[in-house]
């Protein structure tokens, strides 16, 4: 097998330097929002004290999920022995590190105390899913850097395989655990289901999957790197799986919520009654986030045109992006079901009158912060490719190890 | 000081008397606190807390909505002005329906149908001191806690704002503080990006006062819809009053043990 | 450490405070300078979570006896530069958010009570402000 | 003035002297000193402002250092970042009023002590366990870091544990200018803090730690390469042409 | 044909850096220059008696005369990010090669002597005295450094070895202890014009058997002149192209670019020299007066442009110093830099499409490409920063098919010396020679494994001889190495080219 040659991302200074000044520019501007944010307080937001959990929640959590599925493309390199992706090991961690820096920071810029981020750091409850979502995370970054570190130092390389495979399972770990963030609420209806944690984990998949494409091919194509179509259909194809998983949870996430009587009400308002939330579960979520892409990666000839297949990784964003709009907020803005049988006249406190759906309306500094966090996991991957070597100088057909089918039977064969 | 009070005495019903009768109880139990105490509820320390709270007792409410009055608001504004929240003002800029959703309410009233019957309960909602609170469960850095005596509070030194208690509580007890305050009282210290909810007045528990405040509004306003007391004690009044009374817990499947209880509906 | 010459030191106690009136500290004026921050965070502790409300060291004790009041009665916010918390931090350079949450006054119904416990331990019996007249809140 | 306050007082004027003068000493003499060629170690920029850019990132990222070893590159980042912050909150002892940027950082000025004190230990565990730096290494280079290493955790101590009285101490400071210092307090931890901090004052202009200076006064990375343009001659090479 | 007194070290696949061995190179020492070498140079035959005062004080006269050497004996903090960056000491093991041991060479005198730490605690910070030991191991090392600057790339500060180097190198000079093999080129310069000493007559002939080569090769008549007045182009190269393998091969390329150009040129014989070993030996004067001869031969042959040939050094003097030098150049054509690299001059044709390249003549070769040092990091091609790299590399992608890079840590600025730089390509030093070269070596050998490379071009005649002598002491061919113009001579289709001469080169090739 050849040697895998990494070299750093030599686009043109000027190119390079711009692309990094508009993320910079992004960086900066949602910056201002946050410090607008903090200094008002979050009235400033189109949160309340119904809808508590805004936008900035839904990138957050897209970015941290999509971190754990971004890492996945390392994982099946290192841990299912498929040696076709080992070259796209370091991208995929490098990723997964700046997703997840992106998506805590929008996190943590959104608390309502950001400074005390250190007593976060120092105090915790370990019954708290959250808290332990803290270690996760913090351990996820740790275990990257090792698992990065295991891949491009030599002295690292006896340790890949079990950095891989402790790093597969802390991912999954990770991402069950966001998802169990959701999960573990019994107050509200829409949440409370065991199955929202594989969800996100396929959901992480999907996404992960998406953005490493969109990056890889992005980044290949400025540096003038050569992709081939065995690698590339290869990812595609992957994707193309995890998109109709998600299809398949969100479906089976309906029945079992429909399976308990009393949530009748909560599925039909989503899936019919729901305004937003119901035009983005079935545009967005449906068909821009899954069939359109299925449609694009199973076409015979835009699934095998480059341009075709970035489109479908961007819409598989979009769609990820409204589904996770759909989950966390269009959940709070159902009403708690407090009174069972009975039906709310008046509340002081917006308790679902008329068992009306609360109003949430995002405002601008809480979508800037979101991008922020965005901007700030592109501009770490950006700047990591530049000055570190994670890039493989070339992906072509020939360079590329050999299948895994091949090289599986001849392990079995050296192993007989 | 006093002007600002007067501005936000509330509705004639029960707002002037208030005041004064409060500052007797005060200076009552600080100063005379040993007259007092003696014949007032066992467990509570009189004057000043001295020693750390116990689980000897657990504090609770019971709210007979039978006699809780539709139209009345006595409770909700004696909470108001006993914590400060009256104090709150809509941010210049701020839009007013959204404003009505983002001030902290610590208690609230809520009308209720009954879909089956048509029969309408009124009540008053707040934090229902959990016995196992699910907010407590979910906050990260064990800000949310409950105190030995059995209220939930929010340690707002170490609370971050994460605002996880919030979609935790099934009662929407929370409220978080979306703005920057300025003139809080002495007792109530609060401001901008922590989680409160009703405290049980916890600064009267530990004074050693007898009652909460909305409590004292709802027997000043002349329903004595709400009681109060410890619920481990038998011969308390609201153990007395839940054993005459067929009381229940909102969402009881949820199995939190609530400290509130709520009798005729 | 033996102890720095305090009387050569600027103070920062404020003329128009009850402070100002007194001669000491809840604890030794020079155990005051260096440790008041552990003092009152561990009171807070206690306070918040075991409900004791009898120790020296309380905030609102702190707020009642070194706030200064205006020749008409009025009491001027602790924490502005000029003040006692406010004149000391602003030349350390420490910034405080205590009283984003606390009253810079003392003020509202039971703002003595709050306060007593630090004034017993002095030997007063409580804050004069309290007393004085009936308008503590 | 007790004795030592006294004491204190002269180490510091002399500390401050020998520092003030030392540097600009050794300052003045790189700036004296002519390059007679043009040595920047390319590919350079062409341009003065394109220089400034390189230095910069010398300055802030240790760009150079991070091409050549990470693990050094992380643990001396950490530790003159961490430095830096130290700094900036230790001039609230020395301006009054302080100015808003420094009190705004000041806070941050308590992890830059921490991490400061983990760079200083990453360092010095790679003057023991790489052999080739343990060659290079000299007993100065291991005083330099135990003394940094002292001063940090004496620092630290007295953040978290043994708190001084910061109000005099800044009193003490803002004095020696007035040449009438109010006393210092006399705690033993302070006392020490501030005597390792005299000597580090004092080795400055004599140590390594004339780096600092020294990086901007590189010829290797602070010429312009643009020798084809211009003619770049030192005043000693011109009087070889005119004999 | 490799024999070996000492051990060939064997290539990995990746950079190993080797633990410490103290002393291993301590024995290897270039000859020492006879008083006849020496005196030429304005030196001290022989070591002075008073040698320890003398040196010190040209020691403090340097440290007077050049901020470089000041700022870098001061500056070294010891980080160690050098330690692991030279390939002298990744060849050796040899502490004392490691850039930071090399200097502390001098920086124990500097320290003993110009620090007030140092001359109060000289223990502690490592101070000492200059002693004949340490004289001698100044000898020893200060000739294991090529002057690469390869050590200044990763140091924070930017120390370059090099300079110390260079400033020991005079130091020890105006003591009396000079190498043999660099000052005895110097003088050979003075004396004939160029290093290996071919006079003008000797050149006249090669350059005539050059043109009937070509034009046996070619069916076109093209020009090698020499001493042409009036001629547009003058061409500095070094003397190794005027006969031998593989850099004469270059010469016939510039020649064929010159002749497609359409431009008049000559070469001098006052000035038949690129290569200026005044800058080996750190001397400003022998340096300057090597440079002077390129002045006076182009004032003489009244031409408008200077272009140098491919030598590495050569193009750094050039390129960085002549300006300072031999300078100010305003007698020349102002719309041309002074002076010209001929790849700056090659590539610029290509750029505007003036040279015809039949690929396919390179396909017996697959290549790589060295960056020689002193190209990479102490020059530059074209206007902007790094053109030095991505120029050659045009200009093989231009003319061969098959090129690939070594690996990214040993290319452009990082690029590992061939081992024979700053005046050590002399047989004395051999094993210096083959231990140095073990990393490029390497790299090299890597792509030959992955990537099929057979041949590595390079623009350089010392890193082209080094390379044709040590190669083969590591099992490999002494023709893999080649001059760059060699390809460009190869691929090029000459105007009115006779088309059967290529197909029967094509033939031959196959
Ligand atoms: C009963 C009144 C009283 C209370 C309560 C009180 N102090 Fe003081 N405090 C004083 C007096 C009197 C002094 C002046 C002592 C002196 O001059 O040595 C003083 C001095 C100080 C000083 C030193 C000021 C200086 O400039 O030297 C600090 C700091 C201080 N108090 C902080 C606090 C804090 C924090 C609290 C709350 C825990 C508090 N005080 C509560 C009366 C009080
Ligand atoms: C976000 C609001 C908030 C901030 C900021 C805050 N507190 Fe509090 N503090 C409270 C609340 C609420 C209580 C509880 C009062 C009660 O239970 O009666 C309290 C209680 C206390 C108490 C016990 C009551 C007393 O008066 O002694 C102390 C001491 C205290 N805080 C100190 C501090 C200090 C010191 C700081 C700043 C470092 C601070 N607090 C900042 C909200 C805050
Ligand atoms: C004599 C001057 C002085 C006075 C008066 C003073 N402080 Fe401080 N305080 C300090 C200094 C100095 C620090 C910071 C110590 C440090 O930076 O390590 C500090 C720190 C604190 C802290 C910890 C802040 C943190 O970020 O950790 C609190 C809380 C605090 N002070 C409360 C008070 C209150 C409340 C008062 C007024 C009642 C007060 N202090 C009056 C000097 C003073
Ligand atoms: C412009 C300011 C400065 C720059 C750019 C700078 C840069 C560097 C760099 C690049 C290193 C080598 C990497 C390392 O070992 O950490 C270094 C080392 C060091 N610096 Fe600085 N430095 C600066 C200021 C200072 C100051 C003010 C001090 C001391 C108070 C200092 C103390 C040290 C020490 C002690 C080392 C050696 C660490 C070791 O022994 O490994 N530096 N510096
Ligand atoms: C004359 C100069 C200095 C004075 C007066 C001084 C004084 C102090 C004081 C009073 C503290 C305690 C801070 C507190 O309790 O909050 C402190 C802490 C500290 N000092 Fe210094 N110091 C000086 C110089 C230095 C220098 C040069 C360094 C580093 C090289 C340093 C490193 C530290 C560190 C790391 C801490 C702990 C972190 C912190 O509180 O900032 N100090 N210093
Ligand atoms: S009602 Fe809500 S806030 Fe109150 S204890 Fe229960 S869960 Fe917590
Ligand atoms: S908002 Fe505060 S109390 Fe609520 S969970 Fe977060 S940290 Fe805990
Ligand atoms: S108990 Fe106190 S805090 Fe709770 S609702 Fe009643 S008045 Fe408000
Ligand atoms: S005061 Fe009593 S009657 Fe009135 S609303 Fe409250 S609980 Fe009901
Ligand atoms: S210049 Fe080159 S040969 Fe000399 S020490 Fe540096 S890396 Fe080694
Ligand atoms: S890299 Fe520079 S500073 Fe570091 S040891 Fe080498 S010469 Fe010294």
């Amino acid at each position: 097998m050849k040697r895998i040659v990494y070299r750093e991302w030599r686009v043109p200074p000027a190119r390079y330097w711009s692309l990094l000044g508009i993320l910079a520019s992004v960086i900066g501007v949602a910056a201002l929002a946050f410090a607008y944010m903090e200094h008002e307080g979050h009235w400033v937001t189109g949160m309340s004290n119904s809808v508590v959990w805004g936008v900035p929640h839904v990138f957050a959590v897209f970015l941290i999920i999509s971190a754990s599925g971004a890492l996945n493309v390392a994982s099946i390199g290192t841990v299912f022995r498929k040696p076709l992706y080992k070259p796209l090991g370091r991208l995929s961690g490098l990723l997964a590190a700046a997703l997840l820096v992106g998506g805590l920071l929008v996190l943590v810029l959104d608390l309502g105390r950001p400074e005390r981020l250190v007593v976060a750091m120092t105090t915790y409850n370990f019954r708290s899913i959250f808290a332990w979502n803290i270690f996760l995370y913090t351990g996820f970054m740790a275990i990257v850097i090792a698992y990065l570190w295991s891949m491009a130092d030599r002295k690292g390389d006896p340790y890949n395989r079990a950095i891989g495979i402790v790093a597969t399972f802390w991912r999954l770990a990770l991402t069950t655990g966001t998802g169990a963030i959701f999960g573990f609420l019994v107050a509200r209806q829409a949440y409370d289901a065991a199955i929202l944690a594989p969800m996100f984990v396929v959901m992480s998949f999907a996404y992960g999957l998406a953005i490493y494409m969109l990056v890889l091919m992005f980044s290949f194509k400025e540096d003038d790197r050569p992709i081939g179509n065995r690698i590339l259909f290869r990812l595609r194809n992957l994707l193309g799986i995890f998109v109709l998983s998600v299809f398949y949870f969100t479906l089976v996430y309906h029945l079992t919520k429909l399976y308990g009587a009393k949530n009748y009400d909560l599925v039909g308002w989503l899936l019919l009654d729901g305004g937003i939330y119901t035009f983005l579960f079935w545009v967005g979520w449906v068909l821009i986030g899954g069939l359109i892409p299925l449609g694009i990666i199973y076409h015979p000839i835009h699934g095998r045109d480059r341009n075709w297949i970035a489109a479908a990784c961007g819409l598989v964003i979009v769609g990820g992006l409204s589904s996770l709009y759909v989950i966390i907020i269009g959940s709070q803005a159902y009403p708690i079901q407090m009174f069972p049988g009975q039906t709310i006249l008046e509340s002081g406190f917006f308790d679902g009158v008329q068992g009306a759906a609360s109003s949430y309306s995002p405002r601008i500094p809480e979508v800037l912060l979101g991008f922020g966090g965005v901007a700030v996991a592109l501009l770490v991957t950006a700047v990591g490719v530049r000055v570190l070597q994670f890039l493989p100088e070339s992906l072509a057909d020939e360079v590329m190890p050999p299948d895994e089918e091949a090289s599986g039977r001849a392990a079995v064969g050296a192993q007989a | 000081m006093t002007d600002h009070h007067e501005s936000n005495t509330g509705p004639a019903e029960c707002g002037p008397s208030q005041p004064d009768r409060r500052t007797f109880m005060a200076t009552a139990a600080g100063v005379t606190a040993a007259l007092v105490a003696p014949g007032v509820i066992m467990h509570s320390v009189a004057g000043p807390r001295t020693e750390a709270v116990t689980s000897d007792v657990r504090w609770g409410l019971l709210v007979d909505t039978a006699k809780c009055a539709d139209g009345c608001s006595a409770c909700i504004e004696a909470c108001d002005r006993e914590n400060g929240l009256d104090l709150q003002t809509q941010p210049s800029g701020a839009q007013p329906t959204r404003w009505e959703n983002q001030k902290s309410v610590w208690i609230r009233k809520v009308k209720l149908q009954d879909n089956q019957t048509g029969r309408v309960t009124n009540l008053p909602l707040m934090c229902q001191h959990c016995e196992h609170p699910p907010c407590v469960d979910v906050c990260p850095t064990g800000a949310s806690f409950k105190r030995a005596d059995g209220i939930v509070l929010v340690d707002r030194h170490t609370c971050i704002g994460c605002r996880y208690c919030m979609m935790a509580c099934p009662y929407k007890a929370r409220s978080f503080v979306h703005e920057v305050m300025s003139n809080q009282l002495t007792r109530v210290p609060r401001g901008k990006g922590c989680v409160e909810s009703c405290t049980l007045c916890v600064h009267r528990r530990d004074y050693g006062e007898e009652s909460t405040a909305c409590v004292d509004a709802c027997q000043a306003a002349g329903h004595e819809a709400i009681i109060f007391g410890d619920l481990k004690d038998p011969e308390s009044p609201i153990r007395m009053r839940l054993a005459e009374l067929a009381s229940r817990q909102i969402r009881e499947d949820l199995a939190l043990n609530t400290g509130v209880r709520y009798a005729g509906f | 450490a033996q102890v720095a010459l305090a009387a050569e030191m600027k103070t920062y106690v404020v003329a128009g405070s009850q402070a100002a009136t007194l001669d000491s500290c809840v604890e030794p004026t020079d155990i005051m300078r260096r440790k008041h921050m552990e003092f009152i965070q561990h009171q807070r502790d206690k306070t918040v979570h075991g409900g004791i409300r009898s120790s020296k060291h309380s905030l609102s004790g702190c707020v009642d006896c070194h706030v200064r009041d205006e020749p008409d009665g009025e009491a001027v916010p602790i924490h502005q530069k000029q003040e006692f918390c406010g004149a000391c931090h602003a030349f350390t350079a420490v910034n405080l958010n205590c009283f984003d949450c606390h009253a810079a006054v003392p003020k509202g119904p039971g703002a003595a009570l709050a306060s007593k416990a630090a004034y017993q331990a002095v030997g007063l019996e409580q804050s004069p402000r309290a007393v004085s007249d009936g308008k503590e809140h | 003035m007790s004795f030592l306050t006294m004491v204190y007082a002269s180490l510091y004027y002399f500390a401050a002297i020998v520092l003030l003068v030392g540097v600009t000493y050794k300052v003045v003499q790189y700036a004296r000193t002519p390059a007679p060629l043009k040595i920047p170690t390319t590919p350079a920029p062409t341009t003065r402002s394109g220089v400034v850019f390189r230095m910069t990132r010398e300055v802030v990222l240790f760009e150079s250092l991070f091409r050549g070893n990470k693990w050094t590159w992380i643990f001396g980042w950490i530790f003159h970042f961490g430095l830096l912050l130290v700094t900036l909150r230790h001039l609230r002892y020395f301006i009054n009023p302080v100015w808003l940027p420094i009190e705004l950082v000041q806070p941050f000025g308590i992890y830059g002590g921490i991490a400061m004190v983990v760079g200083l230990a990453g360092l010095w565990a790679r003057r023991f366990f790489v052999d080739r730096v343990r060659y290079i290494s000299s007993p100065s280079d291991h005083f330099i870091l135990g003394l940094l290493i002292a001063i940090g955790c004496t620092g630290l101590l007295m953040t978290f544990v043994f708190h001084t009285d910061i109000v005099a101490v800044k009193s003490f400071f803002l004095g020696l200018y007035a040449f009438d210092p109010p006393p210092l307090p006399t705690d033993p931890l302070l006392l020490l803090h501030l005597l390792l901090v005299a000597t580090l004052m004092i080795i400055f202009p004599y140590s390594k730690l004339l780096h600092a200076p020294g990086l901007f006064f590189s010829p290797s990375r602070n010429q312009v390469d643009n020798p084809r343009e211009q003619r770049h001659i030192a005043p000693w090479a011109k009087r070889l042409e005119q004999d | 044909m490799a024999k070996a007194t000492f051990e060939v070290p064997e290539l990995s696949q990746y950079i190993d850096v080797p633990a410490v061995m103290p002393d291993t190179m301590a024995h290897s020492m270039p000859f020492v220059a006879k008083p006849e070498i020496q005196n030429p140079l304005g030196y001290p035959g022989e070591l002075v008696d008073d040698w320890q005062e003398r040196a010190l004080e040209k020691m403090g006269d340097l440290l007077g005369r050049y901020r470089s050497l000041r700022v870098y004996l001061d500056s070294c903090v010891k980080c160690g990010s050098c330690t692991d960056k030279c390939h002298y000491y990744l060849g050796t093991k040899d502490p004392k090669n490691m850039p930071v041991g090399r200097q502390d060479l001098m920086r124990k005198v500097y320290r003993r002597y110009f620090t007030l730490a140092g001359r109060f605690f000289p223990k502690l910070v490592g101070a000492e005295d200059f002693t004949k030991e340490v004289l001698d191991d100044w000898y020893s090392y200060f000739h294991q450094c090529s002057q690469c600057r390869r050590c200044s790339v990763f140091c924070p500060y930017g120390i370059d070895t090099a300079e110390i180097s260079m400033a020991a190198r005079e130091i020890m000079d105006s003591i009396g202890v000079g190498q043999k093999y660099c000052n005895e080129i110097i003088g050979k310069v003075y004396k004939i014009g160029n290093n290996l000493g071919l006079p003008g007559p000797a050149l006249a002939d090669t350059l005539e058997g050059l043109e009937e080569d070509v034009f046996d090769d070619t069916g076109v008549q093209v020009r090698y002149p020499l001493d042409e007045e009036g001629a547009e182009i003058l061409l500095v190269t070094p003397s190794a192209d005027f006969f031998a393998e593989p850099h004469v091969d270059g010469l016939i390329g510039y020649g064929k670019v010159f002749h497609e150009a359409g431009v008049t040129w000559t070469l001098s014989s006052h000035a038949s020299e690129a290569a200026n070993f005044g800058m080996f030996i750190g001397s400003y004067e022998n340096m300057r007066r090597v440079a002077q001869r390129i002045r006076e031969a182009a004032i003489k042959l009244k031409v408008k442009r200077i272009v140098f040939g491919e030598c590495g050094h050569a193009w750094r003097v050039a390129y960085s110093f002549l300006n300072t030098l031999a300078g100010p150049w305003d007698f020349l054509d102002p719309r041309y830099p002074v002076p010209q690299h001929i790849c700056e001059f090659t590539y610029d044709l290509i750029q505007r499409g003036q040279l015809t390249f039949d690929k396919s003549e390179n396909d017996d070769k697959v290549l790589t490409y060295h960056d020689s040092c002193n190209v990479a990091r102490a020059s530059r091609m074209g206007d902007t920063p790094g053109g030095q790299f991505d120029i050659p590399r045009a200009i093989i992608r231009a003319t061969c098919n098959h090129f690939y890079d070594m690996d990214e840590d040993t290319i452009r600025d990082r690029t590992f010396c061939c081992g024979g730089g700053g005046g050590l390509l002399t047989d004395d030093l051999m094993e210096l020679r083959v231990k140095g070269a073990k990393p490029r070596v390497e790299a090299l050998n890597n792509v030959m494994q992955e990537k099929g490379v057979t041949h590595m071009a390079a623009i350089c005649a010392i890193c082209k001889s080094q390379f044709t002598k040590v190669l083969p002491y590591y099992g490999m061919e002494m023709d893999q190495i080649v001059s760059l113009h060699q390809l460009v001579s190869n691929a090029i289709v000459l105007s009115g080219q006779n088309e059967d001469d290529e197909e029967d080169e094509a033939d031959e090739a196959a």
